[in-house]
C-alpha cells in the first residue's frame, strides 16, 4: 500500500486463477491424471510489489459493512483473491472478532448471482446498458422533479457523498431505512438521558434484565457486546435475566428465561420497580411523582396478571437486581417491537434510575466533532414515511442503495402502490434483489470488498474512530463500479460544486481524511488503512435523567388470536444474508433450522390448534397469510407465534429466491407510537394447520440430551467456590 | 479357479498399474551435487510443453551463469518458487537482446500491460503441498558446504539439469514414491499432512 | 518407512506406556482445545469460519434433510434436561425457565481414537502431533471411520460438489483455500484443527529456526468466536494457556476416569468413559439456581 | 410330479437312498439334468439377469453421482450394502458344512445334496465379495486394500477388521473353489465321456485327465479329506472375522463379545435354510426325487432346527448380557430395536429365526413339500433381517443422540440388493446347466455302502448288479459305466 492507487491496482491483479480451479481438481482423480504437464497454466504478475509474495498471504485491514456495527476486519490476500476474513484485532468495535455474517461476505462478494452489467428498463423489462447509456438516462432524468435517496443507515463520507449528490439533484428527502433497529432504544435514550447512543457496560454489571434486547444477536453491535457479554460471564459470574415472548439468541443464554406475553413488557418493569421499592426499600432517586404513582399501581399481583408471569419470578427479579450492584436494564427487540415501545424503553431506562445504573454500567457516549459524518440510523419508520410520500405523489426521483424497501416493507403500507407512482427509480446494488427488478436503471456496485469507504460504526466505547474500507481485491465483475465513484459521479454531473478535483472517490475519500487529519503524508494514510480506522475528535456528553412518558396500558383485544412474531435473528438479518449459502446452511442458533422458515409454536398453542411439529402452518392477519413449517418448543408464550425474519424472497438470487416466507409482509399497520417504528410484535395472526408434514431442514431433531454428558452444568454458587471471586 | 485367477490378476494388476502411475522405482544414490544427501536418481522423459514465449534456461542458467533464484526470487520465501514479474524479465531486456523475436513478444506484452500466460511443467496434483521455503533450507542455507551460488545443485535434484534446457521439462517422475524415498534417505518429515492436507 | 509404520500401528498400549514414561515423548507437539459452554453463546460464528476456512461444501436443503451435511464443526443446542428442571417437561403449559446449552462440536482429535485403527487403508491415522489425521487422497470412502466415531464428526462426500451446479458456481470457486484439497465424492473428511495454519506456523518457525510459540497458530473457530470461548495450543508446552486449563482443571491425558483432587471443577472430556482420550476439554456451563 | 404320487413318494420313502439304483441310472438321471434347458429355465434365468441389469445400472448411477442416492447419511455409513454382504457371507456357511463337516463325520447322507450346496457357497461368497467393494465411497481404488508393494511404500492398515475381510473372503473363496472343483473332478470325468462338442473339450480340459486308476484314488481322497479339514477352521474363522467388523467398534449393539460364535451359528442357520429351498427347488424341476429323498430333507431339517436353537440361545445370551449389564446406550439400542421403528423388522427376525423353526419339528411339515419350501425361504427372510437389525438399529442410536436418526434406505440400496440375488441366481443357474449338481460318483458310492451293508457278500452284489463294474472303475468308464 505504499504506491500510488494505480500501483495498488495492479498488484492485485492475480498471479492468475490457477489456484483456485487448481483446488478443485481435488483428489478424485487418479494421479497420473492430476500428474499432468501443461495442463494448468499460470500468470506471472507484471510489477509486483515486495511484500506479494505468491503462496504466501497477505493480510489487509478494512470495515465489514454487514450491518451498521462497523467491525474491521483483516481480509487475507492471496494470489489476488481474498480468501478469507477475520477480525481486526486493533478495532474496537470487535477486539479481533467476527461473527457469521461477518465471515459470510466472502460470499456475497464473489456471489455468482451478482449484477455485472448497469441495466435499463426498456419496454417493461430491464436489460443489459452500458455505463454511459445508463448514466446519462440518469443525469436527464433526475433533475425532472421532486429527488429522494433511500439507503439503509449510512456513515461517513458515503453520506457525504450521496447527501451532496441529493443536494445536486434539488432534492431534500433522505431515507434511512434498516428493519433490524435499535431506534426506539435510542430514541429513549435521547430523550431521558440525554445521550442517544450510551455507553453500555455488560462486563460491570453483576445482573442484567433485559427487556427483548437481542445483544448477542442484532441488538446495535453484537461482536461487541458478545465480548462485552464474556467479561460478564468471567468470575464472579453476572446473571443475565431475559424477558420476552420468544427466544432470542441472548434469551438462549439467559440463566433466567421469561416468556411473557407480547406487549406486556412495560408493565413489567413496572412490577418489579414496584417490588424494587416496596419490599427491598429502593428510594428512586430523580423520579417523578407521575411515574412513581403508575408504578404504585403497578404491584406484581396485577403484572403477573398482565404479563402471565407468576408473582415469584417478578420478586424473584426485583431481589436479584437489588441484591447485586451495578446492574443494567436493557430493553429492545421484541419489547420496542409493539405500539408501546417507547415506554417499555423508558421503561427501562427508569429501573437504571432508580438502582443506580446510569453513570455506572450506562455512562455517557462521545457526540462526533464532525457531525456530517456521523450515521444516519436507518430505521423503519422512514420505510413507512417512505411508502406514505411516494404514494402521495411526492417524490419523482428516486435513488435506491443498501436498503430492499419492497421487501421490507408490509403489504399493508402499499410499498409497491407507491413505488410505481414513482416516475424514476436507480438502485444502486450488487444484487439484483426484490427492489432493484422493480428499479429503471440498475447500477451494479462493487462488493464491499471491492471498494473504498469510510464508516462511523453504531456504537464505540472511549474514543470515536473512522472505520475504513478498501478494496481488497480487484472487482471479481470487471463492469461494476464503487458506491463513491457512482454518486461521485453523478453528483459531479449534476453540478455539485467543490467536486471537480476528484478523479474518483478513493481522490476524494483520500483527501477528505487528510485533511480531517490534517496530514497529507503518505506514510499517515497507508498508516490509517493498515489500521482499518482512524481516531476522529469527538466530544464528551453528559447525562442526565428525566422521566419518560411510560403508558403501561395495552390496548390488547383477546380475540382468541395468536400475536406474530416477526423476529429478528443474527445470520439471515433483515433478508441480507440469504443469498448466501453459508449463512443459510448456519442453523438458526435456537431452532436450528436452515435453508427455509418456521414458525415457533407452543406445545400448548400447538396442540389446541392439531398442529405437530414440522407440519404446515397457514398464518393469516387481515394483509395477508404465509404458510411455512411448524416448530413447537417451550421458547416462546403460548399466545405468540414467531416467524423469523430474512427469508421469504422473490428475487436476490438463486440461494434466496423462493426460500421460506417473509413475515413482514403480513405485519398490520400498528407502529411505535412515539417513534413510528414499525410495530414488529403487535399483529394479531389466525393460525390453522395446512397439513403434509415434510421432515425440515434441521442440524438436529433431538432437543435434549437422553442422560449422556453432552453439555455437564455446573451451579453458579459451587463455580464460585471452586473458582473463586477471580 | 476363475477366482484365483481373478484375484491374481487383480493384484499383478495393481501392481503394474502402480508401476505405470508411479513410475519406476530405483535406489537412491549419494549425491555428488547436494553433499551429505541422497536422492533418488530416476529418470523420466517429460513431454513438451508449449510456452507463449521460448524462453531458454540454457541461455540464462547456463551460459550467463544466473542463479536460479534470482528470478524463482519466491522460492527461499514460499511454498511456490513462482515465474518472475514480467518487470523482472524488462530489468534486463530493455537493453540486452532486444532485436531478438521472443524478446520483442516480451516487450510488445508489458508495453500492453499483460503477462504471458506461461503453461506449468511441474505440476503437482492438487492434493500435495510442496513447498519450496523449507527444501531450499534444508538442502542450501542448511548446508556447510554449499553456498547460494549452487542453488542450481540442489533445484536438479527435482528438477533435473534445467540449465541445459531450452523450454523446461520434467526429468523427474515427481511422483509419491520419489519424494518418499529422498524423505527417507534423508530423514524427511514421514507424516502424511506434511504434504497432504 | 519406519517411522510411517510407527505413527500407523502405534496402539493404544504404546499410547498409555506413553503417558506412564512420563508424557508423549514421541510428539512433537500436541494440540489441544479448552472450550468454555459457559461464555459459549451459540452464535455460529465458529461454524461459519469453519466453512470459510477448510472449503467445506453448503450442500443445500435437500441433502441436508437427508442428512448429508458437511459441516466440520456444529454448535448443538440443547434444552433443560429432566433432571434439572422437572417441571418444564412435565407441564405442558409451562415455558422454558433458562435459556438453552450450546455445545461446539468439532473432531475431539481423540489420542485413542477408535476411527484410526478401523481405517482398512490407514487413511487416517495419528500424527506426530497428536492429531488425528485425515488424508483425504488416500481415502476410498469405506466409511467404517464414521461408524465407529462415538462423536459423530466425521462427514463424507456422498455428492461431488465441484461442478458447475455445486457448492461453488463461478465466481465462488476463488473464495476455495488453496492451502486445502478440495475434497470429491466418496472421501471422508472432518475438522483438522486448521492443520494448514499449523503446518504454516510449524514451517515458519523452522525457518526461523525456533519453536512454534504459544498463540501463534490459532484455528479459524477460535480467531473467530465472538466471546473467545475456543482456546487453542499446545499441551506439550507448559506455558500454555491450554496446558494451564488442563492443569487447572485436572484432567489428565490417557484416563478414562480422572481422578481429581476437587470433583466440582468445571473441566470434562465427552464420552470420557469410552477410553477414546479426546483432546478437547470442555469446561461446564454454570447454571444461576 | 403329481400330487397324489408326491403324496404317496412322502409316506413311503423312508430310506436315504434306494440301494438298488442301478450306477448307469444315476449317470443318466444326473447328466439329464445338465440338458438344454426348458422354458422354466429362461424365465428364472431372464428375471435373474433383470435383477442383475438393475444392479449394473445402480451401481453405475452410484458411481457417477457417488453415494448420496443411496440415501446414506452421517449416522447411517453402512446399511444395507453391509447387512446384505453379511448375508450372502452366512449363506456360504453350508457348503462348508455340508460337505466338509459332514464328510468328516461320515455322515453319508450329504452325498446327493452337498454339490449344490458348495456352488452355493462359492457363489454367495462371489455375491458377497462385490458388497464391500460397491460400498465404497471411491470405488475405483478398491485394491488399496490389497498388500502390495506400492511405489509409494505404503501399506494397508492390518489392524482394521476390514483388511482382515478382504484376507478372509478371498482365502474362503479360494479354498471353497478348490473344494468344489476337486470334489468335481470324477464327475467331470463321467461328463466328458458322455458328451460332445463345446462341452467335451471343456470337461477334458477340466477334468485334468481323470480315469480313476487307483492311485487318482487315492490321491484323491486324501486331497480331498486335507482340504476338508482346511475348511472347517477357516470358514468358522471367516465369519468370526466378519463379526470383527461390528464386535471390533465401539458402537452400542455391536460391541459384543459373544459375536464370533453367534455369527457363525447365525450362517450355518441361513445357510441350512437355503439348502433346504434349493433342495426343494432341484428336487422339483430336476426330478431329483430319487436321489434327494425325503429322509435327507429330514435330516437337514433337523439340522436346520438345531442350529437356529444355538442361534437362538446365543440371541437370547446377547439379550441378557445387555440387560443385565451396565451399558446404558446398548440397552438403549436393544429397547429401540423393540420399541422403535424397526420394531417390526426385529420381531419379524425373532418370529422366523426364533419361532418359525420349531415348525420343523414337525413331521408334516417336513413332509409337505410347498409349505417347507415357504418356511425355509421365511427362514432366509429372518436371517436377513437379523443381519439388517445388527448393523441398523445401532447406526440409528449410537452414543451421541445429535446421530439418532432413522433412515430408510434409497431405491440405489435395494436395486444391489435385488441384484445381488439375481446375480447369484444367474451364477446358480448357469452352474446347474454346465456341471452335475448331484455328485455321481459319490452317490454311487452312497449306494454302493448302503447295499454292503445289505448283502454281505460283495459278489453277490455285484450279481445282482448286473454285471456292472467294480468300484476301482467308477466314474471312468463310458456309458452307464459306473
Amino acid at each position: 500500500m505504499n504506491q500510488s492507487k494505480l500501483d495498488r491496482r495492479q498488484f492485485l491483479k492475480g498471479l492468475g486463477l490457477g489456484g483456485a480451479g487448481v483446488a478443485l481438481a481435488g483428489c478424485d482423480l487418479p494421479s497420473y491424471v492430476t500428474l499432468e504437464q501443461g495442463e494448468e497454466n499460470v500468470i506471472s504478475y507484471l510489477a509486483p510489489n515486495e511484500y506479494v509474495i505468491p503462496g504466501v498471504g497477505v493480510w489487509y485491514a478494512s470495515t465489514c459493512v454487514g450491518c451498521s456495527a462497523g467491525c474491521g476486519i483483516h481480509g487475507r490476500v492471496r494470489e489476488g483473491r481474498v480468501l478469507k476474513l477475520e477480525g481486526n484485532p486493533d478495532s474496537g468495535v470487535n477486539m479481533g472478532r467476527l461473527c457469521q455474517m461477518g465471515q459470510a461476505a466472502l460470499q456475497h462478494h464473489f456471489n455468482p448471482d451478482r449484477i455485472a452489467n448497469p441495466m435499463v428498463r426498456k419496454n417493461g423489462a430491464l436489460v443489459e446498458a452500458s455505463w454511459d447509456e445508463a448514466i446519462a438516462l440518469i443525469n436527464e432524468k433526475s433533475k425532472s422533479g421532486k429527488a429522494a435517496w433511500v439507503t439503509g443507515t449510512i456513515s461517513g463520507h458515503q453520506r457525504v457523498m450521496a447527501q451532496t449528490h441529493l443536494g445536486a439533484i434539488g432534492g431534500s428527502r433522505h431515507y434511512a431505512v434498516e428493519q433490524i433497529n435499535a431506534n426506539v432504544w435510542k430514541t429513549a435514550c435521547k430523550d431521558i438521558i440525554n445521550d442517544p447512543n450510551p455507553e453500555i457496560h455488560l462486563e460491570k454489571a453483576k445482573v442484567i434484565f433485559s427487556l427483548g434486547a437481542d445483544f448477542l444477536g442484532t441488538f446495535i453491535s453484537p461482536v461487541h457486546f458478545a465480548a462485552s457479554y464474556a467479561e460478564f460471564r468471567t468470575p464472579p459470574r453476572g446473571t443475565l435475566i431475559q424477558a420476552e415472548p420468544a427466544m432470542s439468541l441472548t434469551g438462549g443464554n439467559a440463566d433466567h428465561w421469561v416468556g411473557i406475553k407480547p406487549g406486556s413488557e412495560t408493565a413489567l418493569a413496572l412490577g418489579v420497580a414496584n417490588a424494587l421499592m416496596n419490599n427491598h426499600g429502593v428510594a428512586g432517586n430523580g423520579i417523578s411523582n407521575a411515574t412513581k404513582t403508575l408504578i404504585n399501581k403497578h404491584d406484581p399481583e396485577t403484572v403477573a396478571g398482565i404479563c402471565a408471569v407468576p408473582v415469584g419470578r417478578i420478586e424473584k427479579i426485583a431481589a436479584s437486581l437489588a441484591a447485586n450492584s451495578p446492574s443494567l436494564v436493557l430493553a429492545g427487540g421484541s419489547a420496542t417491537g409493539n405500539a408501546n415501545g417507547y415506554s417499555a424503553a423508558a421503561a427501562a431506562l427508569m429501573l437504571n434510575q432508580m438502582l443506580g445504573n446510569i453513570g455506572t454500567t450506562i455512562t455517557a457516549g462521545r457526540e462526533l466533532a464532525y457531525p456530517q459524518l456521523d450515521l444516519v440510523e436507518g430505521n423503519s419508520a422512514n420505510l413507512k414515511d417512505l411508502a406514505i410520500d411516494a404514494n402521495e405523489g411526492k417524490i419523482d426521483v428516486l435513488f435506491v442503495s443498501g436498503a430492499n424497501p419492497l421487501f421490507l416493507a408490509p403489504k399493508s403500507l402499499k410499498m409497491l402502490e407507491g413505488w410505481n407512482k414513482v416516475g424514476f427509480k436507480v438502485v444502486l446494488s450488487s444484487m439484483l434483489d426484490e427492489t432493484a427488478e422493480a428499479a429503471d436503471v440498475v447500477l451494479p456496485l462493487a462488493s464491499s470488498l471491492e471498494d473504498w469507504g469510510s464508516h462511523i460504526p453504531s456504537y464505540a466505547k472511549g474514543t470515536r474512530n473512522l472505520a475504513l474500507q478498501q478494496p481488497l481485491m480487484e472487482p471479481v465483475f470487471p463492469n461494476t463500479r464503487g458506491f463513491g465513484d457512482v454518486v461521485l459521479a453523478l453528483a459531479k454531473d449534476a453540478g455539485a460544486p467543490g467536486l471537480d478535483d476528484y478523479d474518483d472517490y478513493y481522490g476524494y475519500l483520500r483527501s477528505a481524511i487528510s485533511a480531517l487529519k490534517k496530514t497529507d503524508s503518505e506514510k499517515e494514510w497507508n498508516g490509517f488503512l493498515m489500521a482499518g480506522q482512524t481516531q476522529i475528535p469527538s466530544l464528551g456528553r453528559k447525562l442526565s435523567y428525566s422521566d419518560g412518558k411510560i403508558t403501561p396500558t395495552m390496548n390488547d383485544s383477546d380475540d382468541g388470536n395468536l400475536t406474530l412474531i416477526a423476529s429478528a435473528r443474527m445470520g439471515m438479518w433483515d433478508g441480507r444474508g440469504a443469498n448466501l449459502p453459508w449463512l443459510q446452511e448456519s442453523p438458526d442458533q435456537i431452532s436450528k433450522v436452515v435453508w427455509d422458515s418456521w414458525a415457533e409454536l407452543h406445545p400448548k398453542t400447538a396442540k389446541s390448534l392439531g398442529i405437530k411439529d414440522g407440519d404446515y402452518i397457514n398464518i393469516k392477519s387481515a394483509s395477508g397469510e404465509v404458510t411455512t413449517r411448524a416448530f413447537i418448543y417451550k421458547g416462546i408464550h403460548p399466545g405468540a407465534i414467531a416467524v423469523p425474519i430474512g427469508r421469504g424472497h422473490s428475487a436476490l438470487g438463486r440461494y434466496a429466491k423462493d426460500n421460506g416466507v417473509n413475515p413482514l409482509s403480513i405485519l398490520n399497520g400498528a407502529s411505535d407510537s412515539k417513534t413510528g417504528e414499525i410495530a414488529t410484535t403487535a399483529t394479531k395472526v389466525s393460525v390453522k394447520s395446512a397439513g403434509k408434514n415434510k421432515q425440515m431442514a434441521k442440524l438436529m431433531e433431538i432437543d435434549r440430551q437422553h442422560g449422556r454428558k453432552l453439555v455437564a452444568t455446573i451451579s453458579a454458587d459451587k463455580q464460585r467456590r471452586t473458582e473463586g471471586g477471580a | 479357479m476363475v477366482v484365483v485367477l481373478v484375484g491374481a490378476i487383480i493384484v499383478i494388476a495393481a501392481q503394474i498399474l502402480d508401476q505405470k502411475l508411479h513410475y519406476t522405482s530405483t535406489d537412491v544414490v549419494p549425491g555428488p551435487i547436494v553433499p551429505g544427501t541422497q536422492y533418488p536418481d530416476e529418470a523420466f522423459t517429460g513431454i513438451d510443453v508449449p510456452q507463449p514465449i521460448d524462453f531458454s534456461h540454457k541461455i540464462h542458467a547456463g551460459d550467463n551463469e544466473i542463479n536460479c533464484m534470482f528470478c524463482h526470487t519466491y522460492a527461499r520465501r514460499s511454498k511456490v518458487s513462482g515465474i518472475p514479474p514480467l518487470s523482472k524479465c524488462m530489468g534486463c531486456h530493455t537493453v540486452i537482446a532486444t532485436e531478438k523475436p521472443e524478446i520483442q513478444k516480451l516487450t510488445a506484452m508489458w508495453e500492453k500491460g499483460e503477462s504471458p500466460q506461461w503453461n506449468k511443467v511441474h505440476d503437482l496434483p492438487d492434493f500435495v503441498h510442496f513447498t519450496h521455503q523449507r527444501h531450499l533450507k534444508r538442502f542450501l542455507f542448511d548446508n556447510q558446504e554449499l553456498d547460494v551460488s549452487d542453488a542450481k545443485r540442489v533445484c536438479s535434484m527435482c528438477h533435473g539439469d534445467i540449465a541445459e534446457m531450452t523450454v523446461a521439462k520434467k526429468s523427474r517422475p515427481l511422483t509419491m514414491g520419489f519424494c518418499i524415498r529422498c524423505h527417507e534417505a534423508n530423514e524427511g518429515p514421514s507424516d502424511c499432512t506434511k504434504c497432504h492436507k | 518407512m519406519s517411522s510411517l509404520f510407527g505413527n500407523i500401528l502405534k496402539g493404544w498400549t504404546d499410547y498409555t506406556k506413553g503417558i506412564e514414561e512420563g508424557g508423549h515423548h514421541e510428539y512433537e507437539h500436541m494440540w489441544g482445545m479448552v472450550i468454555d459452554l459457559d461464555k459459549c453463546t451459540g452464535c455460529n460464528a465458529c461454524s461459519v469460519a469453519c466453512y470459510a476456512e477448510n472449503n467445506i461444501a453448503t450442500v443445500g436443503e435437500e441433502k441436508y434433510v437427508a442428512r448429508q451435511s458437511m459441516q466440520w464443526l456444529r454448535v448443538e443446542r440443547y434444552f433443560d434436561e429432566p433432571d434439572i428442571d422437572p417441571g418444564a417437561i412435565d407441564d405442558e403449559n409451562a415455558m422454558q425457565e433458562r435459556g438453552a446449552s450450546f455445545l461446539p462440536m468439532m473432531c475431539q482429535q481423540c489420542n485413542a481414537a477408535t476411527c484410526e485403527p478401523v481405517c482398512p487403508v490407514a487413511a487416517t491415522y495419528h500424527t506426530p502431533d497428536g492429531l488425528n489425521a485425515q488424508i483425504y487422497n488416500r481415502c476410498i470412502g469405506s466409511r467404517y471411520c464414521a461408524n465407529n466415531c462415538p462423536y459423530r464428526l466425521r462427514v463424507f462426500n456422498f455428492y461431488s460438489y465441484t461442478d458447475e451446479n455445486g457448492a461453488w458456481p463461478e465466481p465462488m470457486k476463488q473464495q476455495l483455500n488453496p492451502d486445502i484439497s478440495v475434497r470429491e465424492k466418496g472421501v471422508m473428511e472432518k475438522c483438522t484443527f486448521c492443520i494448514q495454519r499449523i503446518n504454516a506456523a510449524k514451517d515458519k518457525a523452522k525457518m526461523e529456526n525456533r519453536q512454534v510459540t504459544e498463540g501463534e497458530v490459532k484455528t479459524a473457530c477460535q480467531q473467530t468466536c465472538p466471546t473467545q470461548a475456543i482456546m487453542f495450543g499446545d499441551l506439550l508446552n507448559p506455558e500454555s494457556k491450554v496446558t494451564q486449563a488442563w492443569v487447572r482443571q485436572q484432567i489428565k491425558l490417557g484416563k478414562y476416569k480422572q481422578d481429581r483432587e476437587n470433583p466440582t471443577l468445571r473441566g470434562y472430556r465427552i464420552f470420557e468413559e469410552l477410553n477414546t482420550d479426546p483432546s478437547v476439554l470442555y469446561l461446564e456451563r454454570v447454571r444461576e439456581e | 410330479m403329481s400330487e397324489a404320487a408326491l403324496k404317496h413318494l412322502s409316506e413311503t420313502q423312508t430310506k436315504d437312498i434306494d440301494e438298488n439304483i442301478a450306477w448307469a441310472k444315476i449317470n443318466r438321471d444326473v447328466l439329464r439334468s445338465m440338458e438344454n434347458p426348458r422354458r422354466g429355465y429362461w424365465i428364472a434365468m431372464a428375471i435373474s439377469v433383470a435383477l442383475f441389469s438393475v444392479m449394473i445400472y445402480a451401481e453405475v448411477y452410484q458411481y457417477i453421482y457417488g453415494m448420496g442416492p443411496a440415501l446414506l447419511n452421517t449416522s447411517h455409513m453402512w446399511d444395507l450394502y453391509i447387512s446384505t454382504f453379511v448375508f450372502w457371507i452366512g449363506m456360504s456357511h453350508s457348503g462348508t458344512l455340508l460337505s466338509a463337516i459332514l464328510h468328516l463325520v461320515h455322515a453319508d447322507w450329504r452325498k446327493p445334496i452337498y454339490r449344490f450346496a458348495e456352488a452355493m457357497t462359492t457363489f454367495s461368497l462371489m455375491t458377497a465379495g462385490i458388497f464391500p467393494v460397491i460400498h465404497l465411497g471411491r470405488v475405483w481404488n478398491f485394491y488399496w486394500v490389497m498388500p502390495y508393494m506400492t511405489d509409494r511404500g505404503i501399506w494397508p492398515n492390518f489392524r482394521s477388521p476390514l483388511i482382515w475381510d478382504a484376507f478372509a473372503i478371498t482365502t474362503y473363496l479360494t479354498s471353497s473353489v478348490l473344494f468344489l472343483y476337486i470334489g468335481m473332478i470324477p464327475d467331470l470325468a463321467i461328463c466328458r465321456d458322455n458328451t460332445t462338442g463345446w462341452r467335451k473339450k471343456l470337461y477334458t480340459w477340466l477334468s485334468l485327465g481323470w480315469h480313476g486308476d487307483d492311485r487318482q484314488w487315492r490321491n484323491f481322497r486324501i486331497t480331498y479329506l486335507m482340504i476338508a479339514c482346511f475348511l472347517i477352521p477357516l470358514a468358522v474363522s471367516v465369519h468370526s472375522i466378519v463379526s470383527m467388523d461390528f464386535a471390533m467398534a465401539i458402537m452400542p449393539g455391536w460391541h459384543v463379545t459373544t459375536f464370533p460364535p453367534y455369527f457363525v451359528a447365525g450362517a450355518l442357520y441361513s445357510g441350512c435354510a437355503a439348502i433346504i429351498t434349493l433342495f426343494i427347488l432341484l428336487r422339483y424341476f430336476f426330478k431329483f426325487e430319487e436321489y434327494m429323498t425325503f429322509p435327507i430333507l429330514d435330516k437337514v431339517c433337523k439340522l436346520t432346527f438345531v442350529i437356529a436353537m444355538v442361534w437362538s440361545y446365543l440371541n437370547l445370551v446377547e439379550f441378557a448380557s445387555v440387560w443385565y449389564g451396565h451399558d446404558i446406550p446398548s440397552k438403549e439400542v436393544l429397547l429401540a430395536k423393540a420399541y422403535g421403528p424397526y420394531a417390526p423388522f426385529f420381531w419379524g427376525m425373532i418370529a422366523f429365526g426364533m419361532f418359525l423353526p420349531f415348525a420343523l419339528l414337525s413331521k408334516w411339515v417336513r413332509r409337505n413339500m410347498k409349505l417347507l419350501f415357504v418356511v425355509s425361504v421365511l427362514l432366509n427372510v429372518g436371517m436377513w433381517l437379523e443381519r439388517w437389525m445388527i448393523v441398523t438399529p445401532t447406526l440409528s442410536m449410537s452414543y451421541h443422540p445429535w446421530g439418532w436418526n432413522i433412515m430408510w434406505p434409497g431405491w440405489v440400496e435395494w436395486a444391489m440388493v435385488g441384484g445381488s440375488f439375481g446375480w447369484f441366481g444367474m451364477l446358480f443357474l448357469i452352474f446347474v446347466k454346465v456341471f452335475p449338481c448331484v455328485s455321481m460318483y459319490e452317490v454311487k458310492e452312497m449306494v454302493f455302502h448302503r447295499k454292503r451293508t445289505i448283502y454281505e457278500d460283495v459278489d453277490e452284489m455285484m450279481v445282482l448288479h448286473k454285471g456292472a463294474p467294480t468300484a476301482v472303475e467308477a466314474g471312468s468308464t463310458k456309458n452307464g459305466g459306473s
